[in-house]
């Protein structure tokens, strides 16, 4: 395929800007300026921003509890997202969702989901708008490995397939879910071909490589674009954290995360690939990195400055439209 | 005859049509008027895929009929056995421009898809900071009467009564099948509309055109001072025969339907006890944590001083929904106890 | 294969108790002796008997909304059933469960079951428990083709392979779900390669041929007994009759029960193969199908002369062991 | 200090435990006496199939750390992330010689599960004519203040006390925690058992040996003659801290924690209110159809004419759980907002 080199520097931003606000999270967990508790993405930005470079905001994803990265990748505003995981007023919900319910309707995100497996369900519903109105729309939705063995999951694939749903099915196989292994749980022989055995295609992809998992979703969403029905991915990827912020990691085997920072860094890939190839230069990235570092910055101080939400008007609002 | 609220009804023609036909009415004028309103479930239409004819059911109770023949299979979806991605399917599709009216056969199923109503679509806007719009409605029949057994004739309407963000209609006359089904279907928030079993049959005056019954504002069905009664869904029906039964003894009831369930009609209730200082409380569904226990509550709370005697709930056991016939037929609150439930709120 | 006699007899007296017995539920169910809604069975015979006669009643069925031919084939008493289905005080359950949630845990019968796809995860408890407990036990469950899209039971596969246990899976695929054709709500073109592909071995049976039915089921409960772990089997049958009773079945083609009573009727095949093997007298299965007609004439009799259930005392009994 | 109850506790030692010791040595303790009993549940032990370490984290919270070291992988069952199949497993593998103690990790999970739990395992005995036993523990997490925002904050015990057929118990002390835990295991009914997350580290005096306190025998916390209250879980601390500080202005509260909310210390709640003529119940659910309306309710039938003042209940708003810690403050109910309630009722 031929990249331009404006999509490759976007799709480069896009990646840095998950990969600093995810190391920038765990730091201002530890200092205590994020309440909750938070799971990032790092590691796994390739998959999100592959999946979503091609959509537009009126495109619908829905994400999951480690939903920072789908957000940034679908154009949530970063600070608008500090400020949220941060608890304050002027945050993306006005500081009532949280990094677990992260949410930007007008940009296409229906939402992080604190459900494992309460998503797919809700993106059918997308693309089922989209179908019926005729808009051209694709939904999109984002799953973990330990998601796919949820009923709520597996019957939403057969859903779009009955429905023919302009609907991706994204599942980021980290190899995790908490401190189980993908392959404990999932007791079939390949998460793929129980997928494809639904009725749709699917396809197991290397997540670290940003193009060949571009390529894979780009035919997905074509597809659904379309109207010939959903896909389903699978996505193999490196969560380079604990499950959550302070997770000891102890299922984990020893000098796996050291490793995988090392050797299965998608960012790293994705310089050497555009650069061997001679499709951009070392100094067009290095300036994305510093002028993503600067926004994360800014994102940071913006946040750590924004108003707190006040119970006495907040607290009662937003429940209803009217009642 | 309409029921008695502060809605005033529309003008216009009328003729008598049972709580099926309203509520059939009310679907096919506002998919009518509203192009984005679909219908989706199970045998919403009946027939798919199968050798013999479409439209086979128009849902198990029929009301849903003829639904498919006029606006086609892309607004009637007959769906897989799959509550979660049924009710999964409306609430995003009510965020993306759709007004989808799921039904959920019996109100029994809520088990397997419970998550997408009470964590999802419940919450959204909420947790989105008042960003999200959910306007969906999830039909489903409910109530005892029918000899289905347990696991068909539940109520259920106090867990999701218990939810902040769900809306939760029961009506209990056509009429107002007709215009709280109509409102439904135009609010903006998601709504559980419960349609009891008992009740599709039953005839009543139902205005032609469309008309929206607020929700929120209970119906009067009787004017007394003696005692305040509250009943919703089937159970009004029973109340108006205690109701007519005591005011041949000269006992007069203020018979009120809330009709809504979230929101309720809290000052409708509080004002009759300020009048009348005695409460009876009917309610088919179980009774602990339950809608008959939650308006107890809110009088003792909010018009105790008023209240000259103890509040008394009339309820099903705390037993599950037995199948024979004289258990089933104990287990609902029947006339005979309402009427005993007044007498001993007058005595005391 | 070889059959012994006495194994044949026992075959077909069961499945001839079923459908006789059934085809009385719709005569007493028309004359207003049943309350509620019923679903009969049959046609589907050879399923039931086929999957249970080589069960003992320490193993457990979990069964479902058209749960009276499983009933019989695990050896439920028809009398106390015919009590139970007519709401009796000395029914099955006492007249609290009635058709749609009749029950006998002595019998290894965990329940008709009125939520389509509520039975398979409790089979998987009852084959942990078999499992746990080394007893040798076998669990097996009854769902038909409409509740394989129910997330519950496609959930409960994947968690019976995860551990390995000793649950056979019977999809009954009567062609429709209510009123919903199989083939338009399970989006995969085979429902037993979509079994398959969560990591059991599946196979798909003409549910009509009792023997080849039999010989599927017996390898999958060896198996299970063997503790080699669980098994799908999708069994092709035919529902003779409406989906409840009193169904217009106006989704059906024309001609097509009739059809299916002369061509596709398990008892017939059954009766036709063993008299022309040579393997029984028809004068035998005559003899059986006579006392069979007795056995139902006497349940429907005792039933109907049987007390009723007195709400002072059984109203609210039986919720708790102790409250 | 124990908290006073009608059941004494067992002689011999005792030593400070907190909440989490306290539930981790009566899951231990029963399961040494007992061989049927199972823990089944995501993460109960953690790494299952990991190159890393097995017993990883011992639950999401550390209450079955150890459990798995000692007991196998045949009794400490790590899950799928498949709450149906989970709760079905328990529920028929109850049915048939083990007695399951499974896991939901946070009970806003139940929305997924449900079914399991209301029509399957609540409804068995009574669908089946009393034939089955259950003898399944589904415990749980609850409550807000972790900033864990709307979907793993709430508390929801008040639908699993709406369903006839399930037990529903609540600690609030180590003491009750250890207690109620071995009965739930030892009950023969399904046991919905629900920890707050805010509790885990509270510590008090547990006795090391097996002990089991009965459901529906509240704990009495205070002793006082002029108001009632009734407060559970988490609420119970800081409803001892508002009775210390209106002690200090001469106000003797009679602070009952009723423990298990299914069944109910009815008789309790009762007597106390024909001691004091006035109540508060103090709930951290949300309000409609929720426990703190199922007590007022009971009192206003049951003990109305020994009421002077009009009840209070102080719950969470109806709204979801808010993320931001301000928010989530003002949702959870505060010592000030119970002290400003029995002021209420003092004054009424
Ligand atoms: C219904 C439900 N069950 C369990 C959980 C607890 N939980 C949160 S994340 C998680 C693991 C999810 O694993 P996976 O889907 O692989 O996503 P990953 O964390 O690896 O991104 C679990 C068990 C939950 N939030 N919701
Ligand atoms: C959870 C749930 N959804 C829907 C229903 C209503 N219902 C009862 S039986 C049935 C069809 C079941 O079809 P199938 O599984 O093929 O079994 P069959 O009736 O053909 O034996 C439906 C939709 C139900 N009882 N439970
Ligand atoms: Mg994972
Ligand atoms: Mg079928």
């Amino acid at each position: 395929m031929n990249y331009a080199p404006d999509f490759l520097l976007r799709a480069y931003r896009t990646m840095r800007t998950i990969r600093a606000f995810e190391e920038r999270c765990v730091v201002e967990f530890e200092k205590g300026n994020i309440p909750g508790f938070v799971h990032v993405s790092a590691g796994q930005e390739a998959v999100a921003v592959a999946a979503c470079i091609d959509l537009d905001d009126k495109d619908v994803i829905a994400s999951t509890h480690r939903g920072h990265g789908h957000c940034i990748a679908k154009g949530c505003d970063v600070v608008g997202m500090m400020k949220e995981i941060m608890g304050r007023a002027t945050g993306l919900c006005k500081g009532k969702g949280g990094s677990m319910h992260i949410a930007d309707i007008d940009k296409g995100m229906l939402g992080a989901n604190a459900i494992v497996g309460g998503g797919p369900p809700l993106a059918n519903g997308a693309a089922l708008a989209a179908k019926t109105l005729k808009t051209g729309r694709i939904a999109l939705s984002f799953g973990g490995d330990g998601s796919a063995n949820q009923g709520t999951v597996l019957e939403a694939l057969n859903f779009a397939v009955v429905f023919r749903l302009p609907h991706v099915f994204v599942f980021e196989n980290n190899g995790y879910a908490e401190g189980t292994a993908a392959s404990y749980a999932i007791g079939a022989e390949s998460l793929t071909e129980r997928n494809r055995a639904f009725g749709l295609p699917a396809e197991c992809v290397d997540g670290i490589d940003f193009f060949a998992t571009y390529e894979v979703m780009k035919r997905a969403i074509d597809r659904a674009r379309r109207g010939e029905g959903p896909s389903a991915i699978e996505a193999l990827c490196v969560r380079f954290d604990g499950h959550y912020i302070g997770d000891p990691q102890r299922y984990r085997a020893k000098g796996e995360v050291e490793r995988a920072r090392a050797e299965q860094d998608c960012l790293k890939r994705f310089r050497e690939r555009v650069t061997a190839e001679g499709w951009l230069e070392e100094e067009a990235l290095d300036r994305i990195d510093a002028e993503v570092a600067a926004l994360i910055d800014r994102a940071v101080e913006e946040a750590l400055a924004a108003p707190r939400p006040d119970p006495a008007t907040d607290l009662l609002s937003d429940v209803y439209h009217s009642y | 005859m309409f029921s008695e609220s502060r809605t005033t009804h529309p003008g216009g023609k009328s003729s008598v049509k049972t709580y099926r036909e309203a509520l059939n009415e009310a679907l096919r004028q506002e998919m009518r008027r509203d192009p984005t309103v679909i219908v989706l479930g199970e045998e919403v239409s009946g027939g798919a895929g199968c050798p013999g004819e479409r439209d086979a059911y128009g849902g198990v109770f029929g009301v849903t009929k003829g639904l498919l023949p006029e606006f086609g299979a892309e607004r009637v979806l007959d769906t897989p056995i799959s509550e979660s991605a049924i009710v999964g399917a409306a609430a995003g599709a009510a965020n993306n421009g759709l007004r989808p009216v799921a039904e959920l056969m019996f109100f029994d199923f809520i088990g397997v898809c419970f998550d997408q109503i009470f964590n999802q679509a419940a919450k959204f806007r909420y947790m989105f900071g008042g960003k999200s719009r959910t306007p969906m409605v999830l039909r489903a029949t409910v109530g005892a009467g029918f000899r289905a057994g347990a696991q068909h004739s539940n109520m259920l309407h106090p867990i999701v009564t218990h939810i902040p963000g769900l809306k939760v209609v029961l009506p209990a006359t056509p009429y107002d099948a007709k215009g709280l089904l109509i409102q439904a279907i135009r609010d903006e928030d998601p709504v559980i509309f419960l349609e009891h079993k008992l009740l599709y049959d039953l005839k009543g005056e139902v205005p032609d055109e469309p008309y929206a019954i607020p929700f929120g504002e209970a119906a009067f069905h009787r004017e007394g001072d003696d005692v305040t009664i509250v009943a919703i869904s089937a159970m009004l029906h029973k109340a108006l025969a205690a109701a007519d039964e005591l005011a041949k003894e000269g006992i007069s009831c203020d018979l009120i339907d809330p009709r809504t369930t979230s929101p309720l009609d809290e000052e409708a209730i509080l004002e009759s006890v300020e009048v009348t200082g005695r409460l009876v409380v009917v309610d088919e569904g179980n009774p602990r944590c339950g809608l008959a226990a939650d308006i107890a509550a809110l009088v003792a709370e909010r018009a105790f001083h008023a209240l000259r005697a103890p509040v008394r709930t009339v309820t099903a056991p705390h037993t599950p929904v037995p199948f024979a016939p004289e258990l089933e037929d104990a287990y609902i609150p029947s006339v005979e106890k309402i009427v005993a439930a007044v007498r001993e709120v007058l005595e005391a």
